[in-house]
């Protein structure tokens, strides 16, 4: 079993033994009788508290100093899921996908549960009844020098406790110097906003103002901090109904979830942006006429849409693009109208990493704190950040995971999860999020504001110092309306004037394409996982687990490859290939995507852990990493891309654990793919649907028998597939909300993922400009559902208000439903997926299932249920009430996320609701209606917008 | 030459006849023993405190929600904390040795454990409120608590016996206001007054899998 | 016996057909020859060689089972989407071979076909050993066999009922009355057989086991009436049963949506298959029989002449349904349907489809000559050939139908692990031993049955009516 | 034939070959015996004509039994699926025949076949272990290359010496003479015995089942597939031992605020407004609320302070008769000075309690305290009403009184 299944602590042989003897000892317990539970009430019930039923706390979880509002329900004091904040004006209730998942990291078994310190080469367990005493004796020698050789290496941080600390150091410690590392900073931002107007300045896209939206290398919807808001906006100007619907033209070097929504998309090598971007200016500024029909028509769009065009740019870009496309904003009169300028922080007079490491280095750092981040893992490779360690007499290393900075760290300090935290943080929009806690800490562990308190001897705790910095002379009242919302109201960052300074840009040398296939002239983009970000996440298994919205490749990364260029570098998918720059080299995966420019190769950051845990791997315990570590290849001087890749193909071999087969791509099966995509995932220009808004729907067939007629409520979803941005959100928000296990890659390899709710991803035409289809993919609940008459033992059968249900207890698994369900949504569970968390030992990750829905069997069938439990408990409590439930109050869990508001769920016998009227659009359709089994999701036809002159020529 | 003596012959019959009968015999006796009648009706663990409700809800007449507070808004009755019945045990019976783990659970803020009676199957989810509110009675399925010294599990609770009412739930049904009243008798058939209320409060019980299945 | 020099020419007037059975065989000898195989006290050396190895494959398969009970049934190849593998693969294969038996005697009992006496005993015993190891493979292939009897309709505290509508069910209504009723037809007609050999039991044990169970037989006439008759309506209703099981077993995967399933045409073609694989396993399996026990004068080339014609006939049919599934398939024009045809072809699994086709349609082209079809270790050959192509038919129909359906973003591939092998081994092995069993301890062939086309069973004077 | 010989069972003429049998049978047949029976090992073509027996009724009986497995199978799918629990399935009609095919042939053949092969071993008379013929060694023949006819002694012509004239002038071999064997037909004690002893074991089980389904068990129920029964997830009010306190439930995280059940309005949530008790109820009184309060007020209150509120509540009594000396009576909500006190001070008492009553804050809603403390106002009223609160429609009644 331990070789199938690849889960949290099902893999060390170990574990997997504590597992048998757990189950045993279960079996033995209880014998052949009923397992009697135990009641333990409390000795008072707080007030409010109803035993069995969900609260909801606002709070707020911050990554690379910005903060995502959140929504966190709680069950019985346990908080169980994440969602997004409702009343927050960016996020409006979604949450990313990544903050979502945050909720599994609370009880991961990983998430360090007490101190460690090294000791001449062998580590001791500590507490903190040891640390503090000892802890404060030394700083009072610290101080005593002025704070001399004392170093505070931190992630950047938007919150005001922290800053008013770092200031209280300061007075403290004048000696101590602070440093910044975040391995994807926003570091070419700023320098370009310093080029453009000598001061740090933040952009706040106003997509809603946007007729023209230009992305170059920008990925808005995606990894961009304000993406959820972004794609909301997007999503709202992409209605049919609107006027002047907006046209998104991306240019980049790798698909990225902004590139697959755009109307023109022109994949161009990382480093060719830059002259492209002269280019546009040029002819903007009324110049020759550039090469290029891409350009020429995107330069004249620009001008005709003055004030309403956007040129956005990715933090990958130098500065001086940056600086560019401030200026083209600036003199096509956008600024103001489509973009505003907010106050960035400025990192001046903070220490540089490299500087630090060179200090290290040189001995002359005795004590060093980091709060956060894990540099010995993703600081720039030269650096050697553990050999530097080793020249620090005392480091300690706060964080989630005894990771590898804390492994080299002569101390590693527990963190305390956001969850258990009290703080505060700024979202993209400068507004104050407030952070409390939903659970007080189930281990030891401390936040950064209690380890700085106790640096610099902070009077107040933590609640008391965030309250002060946050709301100075707030009344209780009002505190508690700001703990309410989650944030404080009206507190965005006032938009500032920004005088352009006048700057040139040297023009680089273009290259020509033969020979940028050429090895050594190859570029390497490193740019962070979709789903691990910069590798924070590597041990969060449903992120690991969660299909890359693109390559839907799971449980690891790849070197991502032009056709051409892999053709022309002999280079095959699924094999490895071994990069070189100059003189570092790195054996990795190959895989081949479309959409991908060519010349450039893209490898993703956050994989290859070495000390991530059981889950992202754990060398101690010889648990092999997840993927291929990319920091081993990135230096300071190309953080973003390297120009001078190699490429040496092995021959080895290297299965990808992607979701979706990719056998498809042998010739007959993808011809067929392209046949039928038209009809499973529709798209459509827009001049066509303004033509003729029908689409043609499947007439009903006759039915042999006389159906029978409905009647009450019909409950049914429509997925608006010109929403969807493939983010991934309610994929995790169907995972937490449903107890929807891990099964780990070798499983995956064997297509046997459980996900309940999956993307489907199909790309159409040419393949370095692809049309890339996102399709959400629920069960239908069809109205003569397939899987129900073939059912022997009638497991699944229809309700009266059309659900197709499930009954996981009167399953016996003959796995014939799923045979028969056309669109495979069903999942079946082939070996017990949580054994590993139903062993003794495990109490703490149980907290995070959710009650109200059964945990299944081995050997039973599941599947989307609608979210049933939310159906059933919006029902009975409007009943409770003498009501029926209104429309919108039962929401499904991947709706309630969706940030594009794609997904709408309810009763289509009511011709007001929301879902009803979304079934009735001219633009909606049914998957596979032909086959007469009448889907209860009704999917509404993608409408692109595509440049007239460029339509036909991308063929 | 015969093998065999010749009563087999006479066996024949006779053993024809025992074989079926032995064959019904050990259905009915499955029918029977395997029945949730037998098997699970009547459980009755001890209860770390002997609580009777003969006593609390019986002669002090103390209505069920003076203790199980959430039963008319939650799917659980909860089982009351430590101070509900320090409420009275303050001040009433201070120094019985019975009462010593709720005592000690108030002095230290430990749970008192309770074993659980009712217990269903945890892939059944079944919800109090929308029984209760809807005019279930709480003796229906839990029988005459106020009568129980220590309380035992009355009813099979099995999913044809839930079924039952389900689809029949006429003779079960009171008006909402007496639902806690353990000896509350409908002046005319049941069968009568339930139908009234069911039409009253459109009242139609669903038999749908997920109704309980989730 | 002068009188059986005439008689043989006479017995078969008109056709001039070789004789039923060769050489001077009166009644006593049939008796000797058949009987003497179970009486003699040791078996060939072979014999034993052969039920070791079958015997430790069954053992293996005891192994697997527990193995799979235990862990799951992932430790299968099963994925999705091919939620179904060599389970059901082997299941229809198993139940393919289980025709020939009761085909035989009870079809051409019907027919009057005489030539089958000889060999429908050993093909009814086929026939029950390979229902065993096919109503293995539905029971624990299912997720949680310990709740596999809720496919009975048992009254219980949930008021539950299958669902009759499913063809699964139907299935295991199909296959365990067939089983019953194989069982039933087998063993009346081996009554009279065990009371013969009871009667020339030599110790006590064996008198009184098989006097046990031959119920006090004692050929009387007035038995042998009614016998007859049981015997004819028992084949009149085992006739349809053969039938109807494999088309219900074509139900499972006609009935459902598949597309590559969808098809009005595979009661018939199944049925067509299962007779071609199940003769070709009686062929396999008593070439080898009849040398190791010596019963070749009973067992003549002429019957496995016959079966070998039945086998081309049916090949062809079946030859004739691959043909029309593709016709139809490109003809209906379901996008769906014509894409599962040529993947099944051109698309990963090819190499399977053709071998199934290579088996099933060339191979038995050969047995229109004479030669081959006479030849034993050819027509062995040939035979082996026909059950690997069968089961590599099974497994084109389910594996590369189910492995690309609707939705190319669900598209997969099967792979067997080596559990799903091992397991199958085990069914061979399991059969094997049943049947080296059945050949040690009784009448291989029908021995009342062959006396009644033996010329002394025959009145010689005319006078038997007036 | 080694122990005593019974009475003679018949006389046996064997024969060579099928001619000597069939024309020997017809003779017998003409002599007229009816009780007499030919033996072969296999069946003779045409030998029933020759000995002048009847048809069997067998096929009837398989028709029958065909015909009620029909029924039966049809009736059942029907009454199961259609009927009993009729489950919606795939948008079809709850019975459709097509779909029930199948099973109701399936089952017709089985009916069928069972009673084929029962019917023909019953119709024979089989089994029958025991036979007198088998005392005749060369009876053995009979199914090997041996043909027999025996004329039985219960036949209404036998009479040893002729019939056994008759027989020798048919074969060639000496007829025998075959006798019942001595032994008794009855069973013997042993046999009787055991079975005997079998029926009343069998009786300890039901015995065991009966006891347990009449008698309490603290024991828990015997359980064996527990798939999903008792699951790992923390359901309400459940243990975690993980925690020292061995809940799964947490308590609350001082200082933190709930979302969504956010409210700041001190009359309603203190019944202060700033320091002095509000005397309004800051809820409209409806009769709904009334209602509320009463139904309330029975559940919390009337335990003490009685049903009218006089102090005279059960646990009061019963504290009284138990003489506990910590207990403080409840005070009578009709006390003047109860009365005296503001609406916010009762609620204020409900929610926090007062000097020896205990608080139910954390027992009840906002608005149910509310709810309460207007009906105690009510209930103050009602106990101290002059004439004039009496609307005067309603006075006239009171004089009745």
């Amino acid at each position: 079993m331990s070789s199938l299944i690849r889960e949290p602590s099902d893999v060390s042989r170990r574990r997997f033994l504590q597992v048998m003897g757990a189950s045993m000892a279960l079996a033995s317990a209880s014998g052949c009788h009923w397992e009697t539970e135990e009641i333990l009430p409390f000795q008072r019930r707080p007030e409010g508290r109803v035993p069995g039923t969900t609260r909801r706390f606002a709070t707020s979880i911050e990554c690379s100093g910005v903060a995502a509002s959140l929504l966190v329900t709680s069950y019985d004091g346990r908080p169980i899921k994440i969602e997004g904040n409702p009343l927050h004006p960016l996020d409006r209730g979604a949450a990313s996908a990544r903050s979502q998942a945050a909720i599994l990291d609370l009880y991961d078994p990983d998430h360090s549960r007490g101190l460690v310190q090294a000791f001449e080469g062998a580590s001791y367990p500590r507490s903190w009844k040891e640390f503090d005493p000892w802890f404060a004796g030394h700083m009072a020698q610290v101080r005593a020098r002025k704070g001399a050789g004392l170093r505070i290496l931190s992630e950047p941080s938007s919150s005001l406790a922290l800053a008013s600390l770092r200031t209280r150091l300061a007075e403290l410690h004048p000696q101590a110097r602070w440093v910044e590392w975040e391995p994807c900073a926003r570091t070419n931002k700023i320098a370009g906003s310093k080029l453009a107007f000598g001061r740090a300045l933040r952009v706040q896209p106003r997509i809603e103002q946007v007729n023209t939206l230009v992305c170059l290398d920008a990925d808005l919807f995606g990894l961009h901090p304000a993406a959820l808001a972004n794609a909301r906006a997007f999503a709202a100007r992409r209605r049919p109904e609107e006027a002047q619907p907006l046209r998104l033209w991306v240019v980049e070097s790798s698909l990225s979830l902004t590139g697959a929504a755009a109307d023109q998309r022109l994949a161009l090598r990382d480093e060719q942006i830059l002259p492209f971007l002269l280019a546009l200016e040029a002819r903007l500024a009324g110049g020759k006429a550039a090469d290029g029909l891409f350009l020429e028509s995107l330069a004249d769009e620009l001008l005709a849409q003055r004030g309403a065009a956007l040129i956005a740019v990715g933090p990958r870009q130098p500065a001086a693009v940056h600086a560019l496309a401030h200026r083209i904003n600036a003199n096509l009169g956008n600024t103001g109208k489509t973009l505003l300028y907010s106050e960035e922080s400025d990192p001046a007079g903070v220490m540089e990493l490299g500087e630090l490491a060179r200090e290290m280095e040189a001995g002359a750092v005795e004590t060093l704190v980091v709060l956060g981040g894990n540099p010995v893992y993703d600081a720039p490779c030269e650096l050697e950040f553990r050999r530097a360690l080793r020249h620090v007499p005392l480091a300690l290393h706060l964080s989630h995971y005894r990771d590898e900075t804390s492994r080299a760290c002569t101390w590693h300090l527990p963190r305390a999860h956001a969850l258990e935290s009290w703080g505060d943080c700024a979202s993209w929009d400068g507004t104050r999020c407030l952070q409390q806690p939903l659970i007080d800490p189930i281990f030891p562990r401390r936040t950064p504001l209690e380890l700085l308190g106790a640096i610099c001897e902070a009077k107040l705790g933590a609640p008391e110092l965030v309250r002060a910095c946050v709301a100075p002379g707030a009344s209780d009242e009002q505190w508690k309306k700001i703990l309410h919302d989650g944030f404080v109201e009206g507190s965005a960052a006032r938009p500032v004037e920004a005088a352009l300074a006048s700057f040139s840009v040297p023009a680089p040398a273009p290259r020509a394409l033969a020979k940028e296939l050429r090895n050594g002239e190859l570029e390497l983009v490193f740019a962070p996982d979709r789903n691990l970000y910069d590798g924070r996440s590597a041990n969060n298994s449903w992120l690991q687990e969660t299909p890359d919205a693109i390559t839907k490749m799971t449980w690891g990364n790849a070197a991502i490859f032009a056709a051409e260029t892999a053709a022309a570098l002999g280079v095959e998918d699924s094999t490895l290939v071994k990069l070189k720059l100059g003189t570092r080299e790195l054996e990795v995966a190959a895989t081949v995507l479309p959409g991908q420019a060519t010349g450039s190769i893209t490898l993703h950051l956050g994989h290859g852990r070495s000390a991530a845990g059981l889950v992202g791997g754990l060398e101690q315990e010889n648990i092999e990493t997840v993927g291929f570590d990319a920091y081993r290849l990135r230096s300071s001087d190309a953080l973003d891309r390297a120009g001078s890749l190699e490429v040496m193909p092995t021959g080895k071999s290297w299965q990808l654990a992607r979701t979706t087969d990719p056998a498809v791509t042998d010739s007959i099966g993808r011809k067929q793919m392209e046949g039928l995509v038209e009809e499973l995932a529709r798209v459509r220009t827009l001049a066509d649907f303004r033509k003729e808004p029908g689409s043609e729907r499947e007439s009903e067939h006759e039915s042999l028998w006389n159906k029978p007629v409905a009647e009450g409520v019909r409950w049914g979803m429509a997925i608006d597939l010109n929403s969807c941005i493939g983010c991934n959100a309610c994929a995790l928000a169907c995972q937490a909300e449903n107890n929807v296990p891990v099964v780990g890659r070798e499983q995956v390899i064997r297509g046997r993922e459980m996900s309940w709710i999956r993307i489907d991803r199909y790309f159409t035409g040419p393949e370095r400009s692809p049309r890339v289809r996102f399709q959400p993919l629920t069960c239908q609940h069809c109205e003569s559902a397939p899987c129900e008459e073939v059912c022997p033992v009638a497991a699944t059968m229809h309700s009266a208000e059309g659900l197709n249900d499930m009954v996981y207890n009167r399953c016996i698994g003959t796995r014939y439903c799923a045979n028969n369900c056309p669109f495979k949504v069903r999942r079946f569970n082939y070996f017990n997926y949580h054994k590993a968390i139903e062993a003794e030992g495990a109490e703490v990750q149980r907290m995070l299932y959710n009650p109200e829905v059964t945990i299944r069997h081995r050997g039973v069938m599941e599947k989307c249920t609608f979210c049933v439990q939310r159906i059933q408990a919006a029902k009975i409590h409007a009943k409770n009430e003498g009501r029926a439930p209104a429309d919108g109050e039962i929401v499904t869990a991947c709706q309630q996320t969706c940030p594009t508001q794609a997904i709408v769920f309810g009763d289509l016998a009511d011709p007001k609701s929301r879902v009803a009227r979304l079934h009735a659009e001219s633009r909606g359709y049914a998957m596979l209606a032909e086959l007469n089994i009448g889907p209860r999701t009704t999917y509404l036809e993608k409408l692109v917008n595509p440049h007239p002159a460029l339509e036909e020529h991308d063929g | 030459m015969n093998v065999f003596p010749r009563w087999m012959n006479a066996l024949r019959v006779l053993a024809g006849a025992s074989v079926l009968a032995a064959g019904v015999y050990v259905v009915a006796l499955f029918a029977y023993g395997g029945s949730p009648k037998t098997i699970n009706a009547g459980f009755s663990p001890e209860q770390p405190v002997p609580f009777s409700h003969a006593l609390h809800a019986g002669e002090l007449g103390l209505d069920c929600r003076y203790c199980h507070t959430t039963v008319e808004i939650a799917a659980r009755a909860a089982i009351p904390p430590t101070e509900t019945c320090m409420n009275c045990h303050l001040r009433i019976r201070t120094q019985s040795e019975l009462l010593k783990p709720v005592f000690d659970s108030w002095a230290s803020g430990e749970p008192v454990h309770w074993k659980r009676v009712h217990d269903l199957p945890d892939y059944v989810y079944f919800d109090h409120s929308a029984h209760v509110t809807r005019g279930v009675g709480c003796v229906t399925c839990h029988g005459r608590i106020d009568t129980m010294e220590r309380v035992r599990q009355e009813q099979p609770l099995s999913m044809g016996w839930c079924l039952d009412c389900h689809r029949n739930p006429a003779p079960n049904l009171r008006p909402p206001e007496f639902a806690t009243a353990m000896d509350w008798q409908p002046e005319r058939p049941a069968a009568e007054v339930g139908a009234e209320i069911m039409q009253q409060r459109h009242l139609k019980p669903s038999t749908d899998c997920s109704t309980c299945h989730r | 016996m002068t009188a059986s020099a005439t008689t043989k020419v006479r017995l078969d007037e008109p056709y001039h057909r070789p004789l039923l059975i060769e050489g001077a065989e009166d009644l006593a000898s049939v008796t000797n020859r058949v009987c003497g195989v179970v009486e003699r006290p040791k078996p060939p050396r072979a014999w034993y060689i052969a039920i070791t190895i079958s015997g430790s494959m069954t053992l293996m398969l005891g192994a697997m089972v527990v193995y799979l009970i235990s862990t799951g049934v992932g430790v299968w190849g099963n994925n999705a989407p091919a939620f179904w593998g060599w389970d059901i693969v082997n299941f229809v294969f198993w139940v393919g071979i289980a025709h020939a038996g009761t085909l035989i005697s009870a079809i051409l009992f019907l027919l009057r076909q005489k030539w089958r006496t000889s060999i429908n005993r050993a093909a009814e015993a086929m026939t029950l050993f390979a229902v065993c190891c096919a109503g293995m493979y539905p029971a624990v292939h299912v997720g949680r066999i310990w709740v596999a009897y809720w496919l009975f309709p048992v009254p219980n505290q949930m008021q539950m009922w299958p669902n009759f509508r499913s063809p699964l069910l139907w299935d295991v209504f199909a296959v365990s009355t067939y089983a019953t009723v194989s069982a039933l037809f087998w063993f009346m007609g081996l009554v009279p057989d065990l009371a013969t050999l009871r009667d020339r039991a030599t110790t006590k044990l064996k008198r009184v086991l098989y006097g046990f169970f031959a119920l006090g037989w004692r050929g009387s006439a007035r038995h042998w009436q009614r016998f007859e008759r049981a015997y004819l309506l028992l084949a009149a209703l085992a006739t349809p049963l053969v039938l109807s099981v494999h088309s219900v077993v074509s139900f499972d995967f006609a009935v459902s949506q598949v597309s590559g399933w969808h098809t009005t045409i595979f009661p018939p073609y199944f049925v067509a298959g299962a007779i071609f694989s199940g003769f070709a396993m009686v062929v396999t399996v008593m070439v080898p029989a009849r040398e190791l026990f010596g019963l070749k004068e009973l067992v003549t080339l002429r019957h496995l002449e016959n079966m070998n014609k039945v086998i081309l006939a049916t090949g062809s049919m079946v030859g004739l349904a691959y043909a029309t599934e593709f016709f139809i398939a490109w003809y209906g024009g379901n996008p769906y349907e014509r894409f599962t045809f040529v993947n099944r072809a051109f698309g990963p699994y090819a190499w399977a489809y053709w071998i199934m086709i290579f088996c099933n349609v060339v191979v038995p082209q050969f047995f229109w000559s004479k030669r081959i079809r006479t030849n034993l270790w050819l027509m062995v050959v040939v035979a082996i050939l026909v059950n690997v192509g069968m089961w590599f038919e099974r497994f084109v129909i389910i594996v590369t139908s189910l492995a690309r359906t609707y939705l190319p973003s669900s598209w997969g591939y099967f792979k067997p692990t080596w559990v799903d092998v091992c397991t199958f081994a085990g069914t061979i092995g399991l059969f094997f031993t049943l049947f080296l069993l059945f050949c040690r301890f009784l009448p291989m062939v029908a021995i009342a049955e062959v006396k009644t086309v033996l010329p002394a069973a025959h009145a010689h004077k005319e006078n038997g009516h007036e | 034939m080694s122990e005593a010989q019974g009475a003679l069972h018949s006389l046996v003429a064997e024969f060579d070959d099928v001619d000597g049998v069939s024309a020997a049978a017809r003779a017998v047949r003409d002599a007229g015996y009816k009780a007499f029976d030919v033996y072969s090992p296999f069946p003779i073509h045409g030998i029933e004509r020759s000995m002048g027996l009847r048809a069997t009724r067998l096929p009837w009986l398989v028709l029958a039994c065909g015909l009620t497995g029909t029924v039966l199978a049809l009736f059942f799918q029907w009454w199961t699926n259609g009927h009993d629990y009729a489950f919606k399935i795939s948008g079809k009609p709850l019975f459709g025949v097509p779909a029930n095919i199948p099973i109701t042939f399936e089952f017709t053949v089985l009916l069928a076949a069972f009673g084929a092969f029962f019917g023909m071993f019953v119709l024979n008379r089989l089994p029958e272990h025991h036979n007198p013929l088998f005392e005749n060694e060369r009876f053995r023949r009979a199914t090997d290359d041996g043909f027999f006819l025996a004329i039985e002694a219960r036949d209404a012509q036998f009479h040893e010496r002729a019939t056994r004239e008759l027989l020798q002038s048919l074969t060639k071999h000496t007829v025998v003479a075959c006798h019942e064997s001595g032994e008794s037909r009855a069973l013997p004690v042993w046999v009787r015995a055991s079975m005997a002893g079998a029926g009343a074991l069998a009786l300890v089980p039901l015995a065991a089942i009966v006891a347990a389904r009449y008698r309490d068990s603290t024991q828990a129920p015997f359980h064996l597939i527990k798939d999903m029964d008792s699951q790992t997830r923390y359901r309400a009010q459940a243990a975690n031992p993980f925690f020292a306190d061995g809940r799964a439930q947490r308590p609350d995280v001082a200082g933190t605020v709930e979302f969504d059940r956010f409210r700041t309005d001190p009359a309603l949530l203190t019944g202060r407004a700033g320091e002095a008790f509000v005397d309004q109820i800051p809820l409209s009184v409806t009769a709904e609320l009334m209602q509320r309060g009463r139904t309330r007020f029975a559940v919390y209150c009337t335990p003490c302070h009685g049903g009218a509120g006089y102090g005279d509540g059960l646990v009061a009594q019963r504290a009284a008769t138990l003489q506990e000396q910590a207990f403080v009576p409840p005070a009578s909500l009709h006390d003047p000075l109860v009365r005296a006190r503001p609406a916010g001070q009762i609620f204020d008492t409900i929610r926090n309690g007062v000097r020896s009553m205990p608080a139910y804050g954390r027992q009840m809603s906002i608005e149910d305290s509310w709810a309460i403390v207007a009906f105690v106002r009510a209930l103050q009223r009602s106990q101290n009403a002059s004439v004039e609160d009496v609307p005067d429609a309603e006075r006239g009644r009171l004089g009745t009184r």
